[in-house]
């Protein structure tokens, strides 16, 4: 026992209509880096918030440093040394350096002097030279993450957890990074490292776990993977009745996209056509999100331009957007779809209150009828028409939002992670939506971060990564490792 | 099946505590003083009853946006002045109208500024509605140079404006029965019309509204227009029943209205409401009122009970789920 | 801390900041005008007549750093006035009678922060709502008379003189300054309160009891407004319930025309300093100039109105952009 | 980008302020005190006028509020009579807070004024300002209100029609009209304001143990005539008929009860207010208030401003002048001339 720093045994967690870890076991050994490689949604998140006292487990044990743990907060996992970096730092950026690596703790150090003294010595220690007075929000983004490995540091850590530690950093912060955690490593600290990068993984992991649906595949020594190995593990899910059968119903060019630029997003041109799905892959903030919402109009984008059916339109907000028959289902659903203190049928007619409109005039009886039509087509499970959204459960709530756009026949239906958090039958329900949708010749621009989903509902898929769209397939042709390899980039 | 009754009678008792309030209040201060249900009273009542309700009422649509107008004040004070002066020059009929349409410009003013600004949240909104407030009421200083405006002193006849202030047809003075009509356009406007419904679409969530194509910013300035219209008439019937005007008449308006309207029950966070929920909190304010002046309470007691009912409302509306 | 971090930090600031511009213009401005403004009388003037509003601006400073507001301390600064002369008058010794007072500032400042810590309330419109109730209770207390203090040595307090020219009132305000500047620079109090406004999460996240700590800073904020009272009410040897009226506003508002923002998190005492001290300066132009209150209160419009929309344009400037 | 906007800002605030203070003061209450170059007023050669050491005389008048109209009228007779002393006047307001007061007191010191006469909201407020004041050797003057007793040191006059007295004359004129007794009520000026207490005063001292029975009594929140109506309702509500006379502390608060009394239909009430301005006459013409007790601003400036001329050639002066009152009703209303606020 004394040579594993973490046993974690039948872990599971249940979250409603979603079982987001299945009897998750691994042993991490001290002084060595654990790999963790899974698709979005296959657990990693989940797992690591249960070790750090945000999320309570389900049931399992999980011993750390020879010690049993029931249930922990946040800051007790952090003195037992388990501490833990996420993607977007945890940091204040209001504060200095120096603060923000003893938040919490100034009084054990007397006060701010002695906690810049120690955070110097800290920072030292890693061989960064970052001031400890400089605003943590004037840090760059690889400084921000030596400045959490130093707040790691600072409860002597025996295990610190990165989640994507290198999805902001240049290659060239990548290889410092790789310094230091050998230098961690040689100090006996053992590191799990979570990422979607391959080579990473094979560079720097001694042991690496393969995460899917929440279940453990395969752990062995990194040695003994090859990379096909690994992809295949991640990716290849048996694909029983998961999905209907992939609709062909691809025709003349509807849509056209022109030398699309923003900040984040580099020459984006590509073509949608009727009656196709268009799948776009890539990681957390490759720029799909982006992507949609400049074309949508939501955002404030310049320069580009959209033709429709071979004519050049103007989009500049939502508004047009609908005119020209377009409809986004949101990515957040709470906080930019939904209106929670309203009625299911408030929910579902908004969108198309303005043509129920005569002389200004909203006709009540034919809403009432939309939202019952929409209900009863979309078989939504709700008691009375009037319930509020909030009742509903995450299917049930997405189901409205898809019956809000098809209410309007939409040209052009944008899905942004149509399937988050849904159970797998509601899923199965979206998804022959989606070819209803595309079989009556509507088009759908369809993100999704569910490799497997995008692959078998898309007619067409293009890879993003960093702003840049890097490959075109047509998932029949081309195999689930080939658009993996392309999005990592 | 008994579990059930009992579960909607505390639903509808909870959903209509304003009704309830007003009829303990009521019951318990005729007891008291039986001098309150006298017609002599109740007609009191109706007439100090101004100009709150039109206030309130416009008030309840900022909320209902999800914002708050504290500018109330300076327009109050502004048209009012404005329409007392010039009953010489436009006579009455115009100098009501133009009463009416500045406060209508005012408000439109507020809503130009706040989107142009790009103000969203309730911190942005509130101090900077409080800063056009003292602009309006500086301007109608200004103008007045802080004395008091007599109508009697016009040249011009007045009879219509004293009319709609005081006068009464058979028991119902005049003004109620105006603002019972606004009431009721103004409530179909919020229940039927497009314009409406984009309202309380906006109050529940603005990035929910924007995406699904409604003009958020179109839905504020009409939000705050609406406050300065109903100001502007609430100055003019303030105006014609004290037959004066000065440039501080407005103060202490916006804490009422917004009072009046939570404790109405339409939540300070948006999107649900409804005018006529706000009448009863008007009535129940008023009523609060009028009973404490005649247990002999001194107006101050009033003001630490408004404070109260106001912090309380807030409380329990805040902690009153979705 | 080497000079270029320093000297980075400062030229930040000013840079950061319309408010100090503000300043350095006005004082250009005055050159040109034949007036007393550039006498060390009238320097020591404007600084006394705004360290009551400074003071207070330092308690309300705590609670904005962390994340919230507080309206109602123009109620508790003339609650604390009023109770210290009610108890000196029935012959409490001068210093209790200003701890009690004190004291009283910190349970307004212990509800408010129930109501919105504890409560989870949005913290504008509860405290403008405490602010009217207090003011009802100062109404109450006084009965709107204006309460003499029957002891003359209660007046020495602020119109004594340190070293024969300054006043008392000066001393007391850089002594706050100082004791405010420490406690939120140096003390893991002030720190957490940054970090709890800064961000909440990682706030509780690291083991800061974020309740607590929250709830206290509102207590200050009571606790250093009725100190401001009792200062003010030694100064004018009466306590009246007129002397709050729209400071809650006027020092919220200068507080973030100062910079410190209501996201939480950013600013600080010397901020607030100079944010209140652009209102003073301003108003002391204008009377110096002979321009009547009418213009001041216009100016006053203006200014929240312009540096707080440039504030918000900046957010949206930056929230847009793509 | 931020920078720029904000001087940008700055500049449009220094405009607006230099705009309006050099524009030529066309505001209707008078002009303000120009900024130095422009001299306001005769010419100061006449030697003997005692003059400032930069040679011009600045008297202050501090009040609670221009929107009273009894203040207003009181500033156009400072302006009136300013050039015959060879004062420079200028108006500061407390907008009936205290703090403003003390605030323009600071002023008048760091500007160098010779003589400040206050009508001030709350005169134990302003004790500490006249200490400072006289120790600056500015002459302190009370204008038609009086500081609290034991505190007369710290002002140099005191000159003014006596609240108590209009007390006094108001009962006394009840008692004449009404010799077999009459109920009255009584709506007070803005509460803890020293006219109000005094006018309260004067009046209930007077008729204690006469057949004068005050039926009730309440004072307002501010000098406004809705507040005195909605008070005036309230007492119709409570005691109807009962009421015969009503003693209004100001002529337009009357405006306010007359306006109650027609609406209820009560015509024949004894109506009483103080201040004798042009609302005073005119309800008095039409009959609608029976009484109003009038104090002459004009003769109180000359008053003050004789005090402030003997104070600087130290000559001695009486330290309190009274003021005398008018009694306007219906047969002496065209004795007096018809006042111009």
């Amino acid at each position: 026992m004394g040579e594993n720093i973490l046993v974690v045994k039948d872990v599971c967690k249940y979250f409603p209509g979603v079982t987001a870890l299945d009897n998750v076991s691994i042993e991490v050994p001290r002084g060595i880096v654990y790999g963790i490689v899974g698709e979005n949604g296959a657990g990693k998140s989940t797992l690591m918030k249960i070790l750090s006292g945000v999320y309570e487990k389900d049931g399992g044990t999980v011993v750390f440093n020879g010690e049993t743990i029931e249930h922990t907060t946040p800051i007790q996992a952090l003195q037992r040394g388990l501490s833990i970096i996420y993607q977007e730092f945890n940091l204040v950026n209001s504060m200095t350096v120096g603060e923000n690596i003893f938040l919490g703790r100034f009084k054990e150090n007397r006060g701010m002097r002695g906690t810049h003294k120690k955070a110097r010595e800290l920072l030292d220690s890693i061989g960064s030279t970052i001031n400890t007075y400089t605003m943590v929000g004037d840090l760059s983004a690889s400084e921000m993450q030596m400045v959490e490995i130093t707040k790691a540091l600072s409860f002597d850590s025996k295990l610190i957890i990165m989640d994507e530690p290198s999805s902001s950093l240049t290659s060239e912060e990548l290889k410092r990074l790789g310094i230091i955690i050998n230098q961690l490593r040689d100090k006996g600290i053992s590191i799990i490292y979570i990422s979607h990068k391959l080579d990473e993984i094979f560079e720097y992991c001694d042991i690496v776990t393969i995460l899917r649906d929440g279940r453990v595949i395969d752990t062995k020594p990194v040695g003994e993977y090859t990379r096909n190995e690994m992809i295949a593990k991640m990716v290849g899910r048996t694909i029983e009745n998961e999905f209907p059968p992939r609709a062909h119903f691809v025709a003349e060019p509807l849509l056209e996209v022109r030398n699309l630029n923003t900040k984040k997003l580099k020459d984006i041109n590509f073509t949608l056509h009727r009656g196709e799905i268009l799948g776009l892959v890539g990681l957390v903030g490759a720029g799909r999100t982006e992507i949609i919402r400049a074309l949508y109009g939501a955002d404030k984008a310049r320069g580009h331009k959209i033709f429709l059916r071979g004519k050049p339109v103007n989009i500049r907000n939502p508004k047009q957007a609908m005119r020209a028959g377009m409809g986004l289902v949101p990515e957040d659903r709470k906080h930019e779809g939904l209106i929670l203190p309203f009625s299911v049928e408030g929910n579902i007619t908004m969108a198309s209150l303005e043509a129920l409109t005569k002389y200004g005039i909203v006709n009540r009886a034919a809403e009432r009828d939309i939202a019952k039509r929409q209900i009863d087509s979309l078989s939504i499970k709700t008691p009375t028409q009037t319930t509020k959204m909030i009742s509903l459960s995450g299917g049930n709530q997405q189901k409205c939002i898809v019956g809000r756009w098809l209410e309007i026949e939409p040209d052009i239906l944008i899905l942004d992670e149509p399937t988050r958090g849904i159970d797998v039958g509601a899923k199965y329900e979206i998804y022959l939506l989606m070819n209803k949708i595309v079989e009556s010749g509507g088009a759908i621009i369809m993100i999704s971060s569910e490799l497997p989903e995008v692959l078998n509902m898309s007619n067409r898929v293009l890879t993003i990564c960093e702003g840049r769209i890097t490959g075109e397939f047509k998932p029949e042709e081309s195999s689930a490792e080939e658009i993996m390899e392309r999005a990592i980039g | 099946m008994k579990r059930d009754i009992s579960a909607r009678f505390t639903r509808s008792l909870r959903n209509n505590l304003v009704l309830v309030g007003i009829i303990a209040l009521i019951v318990v201060t005729a007891i008291i003083e039986p001098k309150f249900i006298s017609s002599a009273n109740l007609t009191n009542v109706m007439r100090q009853l101004w100009p709150l309700p039109f206030i309130a009422l416009g008030m309840t649509f900022v909320i209902i946006g999800g914002f708050i107008d504290l500018s109330v004040v300076g327009m109050i004070s502004l048209s009012g002045v404005v329409a007392a002066s010039l009953i010489n020059p436009l006579g009455q009929v115009g100098a009501i109208l133009s009463g009416i349409l500045l406060g209508g410009m005012m408000g439109y003013l507020n809503g130009f500024v706040l989107t142009t600004v790009g103000a969203m949240i309730q911190a942005e909104v509130l101090f900077i509605t409080f800063g056009m407030s003292s602009i309006y009421t500086a301007i109608a200083l200004l103008l007045t140079n802080a004395e008091t405006l007599r109508i009697a002193r016009s040249t011009k006849p007045y009879n219509i404006f004293t009319a709609l202030g005081s006068g009464t047809v058979g028991m119902i003075p005049v003004v109620l029965i105006v603002f019972l009509v606004i009431l009721v356009i103004m409530h179909l406007f919020y229940k039927k019309t497009l314009a409406g419904r984009s309202i309380s679409l906006m109050g529940g969530n603005k990035e929910a509204a924007f995406l699904t194509g409604y003009n958020v910013k179109r839905s504020m300035r009409l939000v705050y227009t609406i406050s300065g219209i109903m100001s502007g008439m609430g100055a003019v019937s303030l105006v014609s029943r004290v037959t004066t005007a000065t440039a501080t008449s407005g103060i202490g308006y916006e804490t009422n209205a917004i009072l009046c309207v939570v404790v109405g029950g339409t939540s300070l966070k948006g999107g649900k409401g409804s005018v006529i929920r706000t009448m009863l909190g008007v009535l129940l304010v008023v009523l609060l009122g009028n009973c404490m002046n005649l247990l002999g309470l001194s107006t101050f007691m009033q003001t630490v009970m408004r404070g109260a009912v106001l912090v309380i409302a807030i409380w329990l509306d805040n902690r009153r789920e979705l | 801390m080497n000079i270029k971090i320093a000297s980075q930090r400062v030229w930040g600031t000013i840079s950061k900041q319309g408010a100090v511009l503000a300043i350095l213009v006005l004082m250009i401005m005055m050159l040109f005008f034949k007036t007393n403004f550039y006498t060390a009388y009238n320097w020591l003037d404007m600084l006394r007549s705004a360290a009551i509003l400074e003071i207070v601006a330092f308690g309300v400073t705590v609670a904005v750093i962390c994340g919230g507001c507080d309206l109602s301390v123009g109620g508790t600064l003339s609650f604390g006035g009023i109770a210290a002369i009610l108890l000196i008058n029935i012959g409490f010794p001068i210093w209790l009678a200003i701890i009690i007072a004190v004291l009283g500032g910190a349970f307004v400042g212990f509800i408010n922060g129930f109501l919105v810590v504890h409560q989870k309330t949005e913290p504008f419109i509860i405290t403008l709502g405490m602010g009217m109730l207090l003011k009802g209770v100062c109404q109450v207390l006084t009965d709107a008379h204006p309460l003499p203090s029957k002891v003359p040595a209660f007046m020495e307090i602020s119109n004594s003189k340190f070293f024969a020219s300054i006043p008392s009132l000066v001393v007391y305000m850089v002594i706050l300054f100082a004791a405010f500047h420490y406690l939120m620079r140096y003390t893991s109090f002030g720190r957490n309160c940054y970090a709890i406004g800064g961000n909440y999460e990682v706030a509780e996240y690291s083991g800061i009891k974020v309740i607590p700590t929250k709830w206290a800073a509102f207590i200050i904020s009571g606790a250093t407004a009725a100190l401001a009272g009792v200062l003010l009410a030694s100064r004018m040897n009466t306590g009246s319930s007129v002397y709050g009226d729209n400071t809650g506003m006027l020092v919220n508002c200068g507080v973030v025309i100062g910079g410190t923002s209501f996201a939480g998190g950013v600013g600080g005492i010397r901020e607030s300093f100079i944010g209140l001290f652009v209102i003073q300066i301003l108003i002391n132009c204008m009377s110096m100039l002979g321009l009547d209150s009418y213009y001041q209160k216009l100016f006053e419009g203006i200014l929240i109105v312009t540096i707080i929309g440039l504030d918000c344009f900046f957010r949206m400037r930056k929230r847009e952009s793509v | 980008m931020k920078k720029l906007m904000v001087l940008l800002l700055t500049m449009v605030l220094v405009l607006g302020i230099v705009a309006c203070t050099s524009t030529p003061a066309e505001a209707p209450a008078g002009d303000k005190q120009a900024p130095a170059g422009e001299e306001q007023g005769g010419t100061d050669a006449d030697a003997d006028k005692p003059a400032d050491k930069d040679g011009e005389v600045k008297v202050a008048f501090i009040t609670q509020s221009l929107s009273n109209a009894s203040q207003a009228y009181a500033w156009t007779q400072f302006q009136k009579y300013a050039d015959d002393y060879g004062f420079t006047v200028t108006v500061f307001e407390e907008d009936y807070d205290a703090q403003n007061g003390v605030a323009a007191i600071g002023t008048c010191i760091a500007q160098g004024y010779t003589a400040i006469c206050i009508n001030p909201t709350d005169p134990s407020a302003m004790i500490p300002s006249f200490m400072e004041a006289q120790e600056a050797g500015i002459i302190v003057g009370m204008y038609s209100s009086e500081v609290p007793e034991g505190n007369e040191k710290y002002r140099d006059f005191m000159c003014g029609t006596d609240d108590y007295m209009a007390g006094e004359v108001a009962a006394q004129t009840l008692m004449e009209e009404f010799p077999d007794g009459v109920k009255v009520v009584q709506v007070g000026g803005q509460s803890g304001h020293s006219a109000q207490i005094k006018r309260n005063d004067g009046f209930v001292d007077t008729i204690k143990d006469t057949n004068i029975t005050l039926l009730d009594s309440k004072d307002c929140g501010a000098w406004a005539s809705e507040d005195a109506m909605a008070i005036m309702e309230d007492f119709i509500v409570a005691y109807g008929d009962e009421i015969q006379a009503v003693y209004c502390h100001w002529d337009v608060g009357a405006t306010g009860c007359i306006e109650a009394l027609k609406n209820a239909g009560m015509d024949d009430v004894y109506v009483i207010g103080v201040d004798g301005c042009s609302v005073g006459y005119d309800q008095v013409i039409e009959g609608t208030q029976a009484l109003s007790i009038g104090q002459s601003f004009s003769q109180m400036t000359q008053d003050a401003f004789d005090n402030i001329t003997k104070i600087m050639k130290g000559e001695d002066f009486d330290e309190v002048v009274w003021t005398k009152l008018d009694i306007v009703t219906k047969d002496t209303v065209n004795d007096f001339p018809y006042p111009e606020w």
